[in-house]
């Protein structure tokens, strides 16, 4: 396994020297559950005929948002692309909220309106979930403008994938990140395709994808995203740089996606060789990995390991009861939420005529 | 006649133009090797080849002006936006590029380009993927814009819409790719501008476009067998340019017009239907011209809920209760 | 009372709303140290600083993004875009973010942000700064659209726009920055959603917004004098929310009216009040709704052409004596 | 002058090298050309009321326009922004053509419908003047692409400003331009200053504005552009890039802009200092320079060069005569040029309904 080796250097990074045993196996319940969460979601995308849409699955990349948003302090704020399940548990959303908006529920987290590229939980700085590859990439300058208008320490975490990077707006917006020193962290979740597309028929670039910063005069870094020690090691500078320096960074995280590009994706084995896929699984699957690490430090036992499966099955199969009994959005909902002035009938939404139905 | 879905025949219909003109190229995102993410361009990679149809990394603005700037050296592009709802990471370059290059040029330039895929609501797959920019593509003078309802309509549509010189902009739908219709082997074409009436009827006239036609079909069907009322459906076929004759013609006849399509209703391509028939077909009308459209909010995810989102044939009908 | 030009009306505003709360926050192209490209912001930076009025790069995409970002946040962002026609390239920042994020959010999320910009053609500056997107943004249920006539106007509905918790989209005019009308000096808001009536009338309703209104008033004056015909002239003043009542009342009360609108016809906002006004008042009706729109061609720069490219009250005149 | 000393080296690129007298004579004459005709044209916008919206002048930019251009060949093709009479006088148009635009005249090189920032002759390879910043971006990929398509050896010169590298589209250009191994050249004409704002206020890099090109793999040089040799010579390896091996390259042009952003740019002499535009004007002015030049070589007498202006005076005072007396466009034809087919009257355009005015 290549990256064991590595991954010694990593865990003396004093963010992890002082974890304790409890986080440590936190970070493992919280990749379980995502990976439970999503297995079922597709289970029911397949069989249930109540999921719609695209169902775009986060399997093997689960250490890049449970390494990286496990460093986030409550002033930290959070924006990501469609593929957005791994974020949006690690942020601690309840499974309950994000399969009964899968199921297109009124008790979903977007009351049923977004679907599964569409989570938001602002409550928890959480901010979506965007379904247009790049959008969120200025949004994340937005929620680090704010921070910094307001005085407040703290940064914005902004996800996109290897794909994204080529949109003009994510190269525009790291031109603004850089000269106006705003306080953001732009993640590459690296797992090699877009679609059917791989890295080297997407993007031309020097050494790697996240040194393209360089042309902004912008700190950039790289890791492997299967070890939670070795992200979480090569996150803390980058989000330290953002609240103390108030200066951006690139960081690209190499992943990889088990899964087709959704669950439409027809090619998913086609683009990719089964081998390859096979490799990930079995080799640089971060949930095994961490698994084995928390053996080696003799802070888990296997059987410890199943009863935190065991419990993140459970509630995943609490989350489809909960789903399936919520009821649907009524048919007027259809125009709740739309304006808000009007939803909450101020003077200002109860003047003119807001909708041309008729 | 053999019965082919919508989607072999679009891809019929782009064989054939790459096969008859070498400067016919096919661009976009997963067009190639992929296949195409909706199977539109299965097969024509590897029939032919890696410079007629070209992978692009996802950089919207990029390659469509890329194909814009391509067109004025007489290349002919079709481009496929995988959605047209992402049409507005480039929209400079297809309202400014491709549809004012060849007036402030004076005339000197043309652009003969085809941006292609699909534009419509009702896949569950939430507000940022299901526009319908029909409408307002069609508010720019310069562009033209066609929206096939049928398979027969998609293959004709798409190979005029590629041996014509202006751009013009094609709008499929993905309800529509694994629908079937009878297309007819022979070669055929099918002009711009020319609305097909797809029922006659005598009491009102139902005008849609795109997928709406298929609802008014259905409700049609309703109003016929339910109601003893013979609808006309008029299926322009295209937006811009648009067969105000056969439009008004219908009217005429019916003296009722419901008209039903996919946009959301402000300025949708009905408001201007809507607007014309009442212009021009005054003294004819018994009743007012009326409009289903897609209920007026970004589109919901919630499966059932967007299907009534959408015009349905009970919407349809009752419309036209409400005035016949 | 004060005689002031809009520029200035918008820049008190601006200024206001600034000192008001401190959220609110100036942002775009040229606004800070040069003052505005058209000097709406005037003095801002100078009285309130680098922090509340920020100079972007040319990078529209990026800044109205951050902008909505900021929003989100609780922040009160003023974007100018120097034109409205540059919106084009921050076109899915606005459609998909400022438009859609709260619905797909389930409503947790509110964006009260405000973009502003002239919105107008008649100025040679060729097809490219020309646009008038007013119609096509009003299309998007999420948002909402102004569009000031007067000074007046365009002081309270900035005001408005700013304090209103939705994102609202206000298009100023480079051809009526310099126009006087009389602003009050105490503070004044007008709610988004009415309709002012200018001119009353018994015989003929023009509806119309933005600098369209200043044109329809000059056409009353002729109908007046001229034909003895006496128009009403409604302003829509917002496009979206729409005060539907008021234009249903002229219409009811002269039974003709003609929509001037200073957008391409197809979709135009003048279609869609079209579409309305025959829905709603078919009875009332002695005549068919007329519009006058700018003429269907993309915007000519050739300054004689282009005068007569936009509405003129000559052409207001001629279609309303047409049906009157 | 700092330049002068640096000039040496770049005489002898073999572009230079081997120059006649008569063309380093006729580079003079092109410079006297727009500068004669941009001043003509700028007191025709203050005193004769017959032109109308913006006028961006090039005045101090000659030898960019001039130098690169000299260097086309007869399949490489242009295209570039709204500041464009440099190049477009420097492509062979006409000033009758290009002053009767300026007039809004149907003898206009676009018919009176483009104006200043539209003029196009794609004739003479000149795809236009567009308005939009870094529009013409992506369309100088779309001209490479389509000589790699037919095979033809040659290459597009695509122009832009430092305010213009912030756009999304032009660096999603760079991206596709050096993946794709298209002929184009993206030449940055650093005038310092995108309107009011300058160089340090639009953009973060490392070194220079071109040197972004290497997040995209592509090569890059920069060069001043006050000496048409060093010009030409930092010119010929960029073509030669594109037309032999089909790369792209992004070259830099330090310049300077005499007049405000556009006629209507009221603080021209706010954001600069007075005496930074005095001194490009005296010590930095490319035709004073390229003039002295040829006297030092002895290929040109002041007598020689004051005939030069002269013609070209004399040139400019024809085409406002030209513009002055030729007609308008007759109402009808703001409907012509908007659709080829309509405009040819073949079937496609003799069916439906294509303008929408009733
Ligand atoms: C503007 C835009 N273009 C295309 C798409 C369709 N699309 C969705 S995801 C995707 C691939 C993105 O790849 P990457 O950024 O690598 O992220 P990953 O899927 O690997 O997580 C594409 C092409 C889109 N949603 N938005
Ligand atoms: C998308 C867009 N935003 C803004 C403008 C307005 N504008 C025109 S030129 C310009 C400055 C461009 O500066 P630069 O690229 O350095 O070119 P220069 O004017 O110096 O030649 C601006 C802001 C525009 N035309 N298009
Ligand atoms: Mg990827
Ligand atoms: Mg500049």
């Amino acid at each position: 396994m290549e990256t064991t080796l590595e991954a010694a250097p990593f865990v003396e990074a004093e963010v992890n020297r002082t974890l304790t045993a409890a986080e440590k196996i936190h970070f493992l319940s919280q990749m379980l559950r995502i990976r439970r969460f999503e297995q079922a979601a597709l289970r029911q995308y397949q069989t249930s005929g109540q999921i719609g849409g695209f169902l775009h699955l986060y399997s093997g990349q689960e250490a890049v948002a449970v390494g990286t948003l496990s460093l986030r302090g409550e002033n930290d704020h959070v924006v990501a692309g469609y593929r957005t399940h791994g974020q949006a548990l690690a942020m601690g959303m309840t499974m309950n909220e994000c399969m009964a908006e899968l199921f297109g529920r009124a008790t979903g987290c977007s009351k049923g309106k977004g679907g599964s590229m569409h989570f938001f939980a602002p409550d928890k700085n959480y901010w979506g979930g965007h379904g247009i590859v790049a959008g969120q990439t200025p949004l994340g300058l937005g929620l680090a403008f704010a921070l910094k208008y307001k005085g407040i320490k703290g940064c914005c975490l902004c996800y996109l994938g290897d794909g994204a990077v080529n949109q003009g707006v994510y190269q525009a917006s790291l031109n603004l990140a850089s000269l106006w020193s705003l306080p953001v962290v732009y993640i590459i979740e690296n797992n090699q395709y877009s679609m059917g597309t791989s890295e080297e028929r997407s993007s031309a670039f020097r050494g790697c994808l996240a040194a393209r910063a360089e042309a902004y005069d912008m700190a950039w870094d790289r890791c492997s995203g299967e070890n939670i020690y070795e992200v979480r090691a090569k996150t803390w500078p980058a989000l330290q740089r953002a609240r103390e320096e108030s200066r951006p960074t690139v960081l690209e995280i190499a992943t990889y996606r088990y899964y087709g590009h959704s669950v439409a994706d027809a090619n998913a084995k086609k683009y990719r060789r089964p081998e390859e896929i096979e490799k990930y699984r079995t080799l640089h699957d971060p949930i095994q990995l961490w698994q084995k690490q928390l053996y080696a430090e003799g802070i888990l036992t296997e059987a410890q390991a199943a009863e935190l499966d065991a419990a993140a099955a459970a509630e995943v199969a609490e989350s489809v009861r909960f789903a399936r009994e919520s009821p649907l959005p009524a048919p007027a909902d259809i125009f709740s939420d739309v304006y808000v002035e009007v939803d909450r009938q101020t003077p200002a939404g109860r003047t003119g005529k807001f909708f041309f139905n008729d | 006649m053999p019965v082919i879905t919508y989607r072999k025949a679009l891809n019929d219909a782009l064989a054939e133009e790459l096969a008859r003109d070498e400067n016919v190229f096919i661009i976009g995102e997963e067009v190639a090797q992929y296949n195409g993410a909706y199977k539109v361009t299965e097969g024509l990679w590897q029939r032919f080849g890696d410079k007629r149809v070209l992978d692009t990394p996802i950089t919207e603005a990029a390659f469509v002006g890329l194909s814009i700037g391509a067109s004025m050296l007489g290349l002919r592009p079709v481009v496929e936006l995988m959605f047209w709802s992402f049409a507005f990471v480039a929209y400079d370059q297809i309202v400014n590029n491709a549809g004012c290059i060849r007036y402030m040029s004076g005339g000197q330039i043309h652009l003969p380009l085809v941006i292609r895929g699909p534009a419509n609501g009702g896949t569950n797959v939430g507000a940022t993927h299901s526009h319908t920019p029909e409408s307002i593509l069609a508010n720019n003078p310069g562009v033209k814009v066609a929206c096939p309802a049928t398979a027969y309509d998609a293959k004709g549509l798409m190979k005029t819409a590629i041996r014509d010189d202006d751009p013009v902009f094609v709008m499929e739908n993905t309800l529509l790719y694994g629908e079937t219709w009878e297309v007819p082997e022979e070669e055929y074409l099918i002009p711009l501008g020319v609305a097909d009436v797809k029922r006659e009827g005598a009491d009102l006239s139902l005008i849609a476009h795109g997928r709406a036609t298929v609802t008014s079909l259905k409700a049609a069907e309703i109003l016929a067998h339910e109601h003893n009322i013979r609808a006309e459906v008029v299926d322009l076929r295209s937006i811009r340019p648009l067969d105000e004759e056969t439009i008004l013609r219908s009217v005429r006849k019916t003296h009722r017009a419901v008209l039903v399509d996919e946009n959301k209703p402000f300025g949708a391509v009905s408001a201007q239907i809507a607007a014309i028939i009442q212009e021009k077909a005054f003294d004819d009308l018994d009743a007012p011209v009326l409009r289903v459209c897609t209920l007026d909010a970004p589109a919901i995810y919630s499966p059932p809920l967007e299907k009534i989102q959408l015009p349905t044939p009970e919407r349809i009908v009752e419309k036209v209760l409400s005035i016949a």
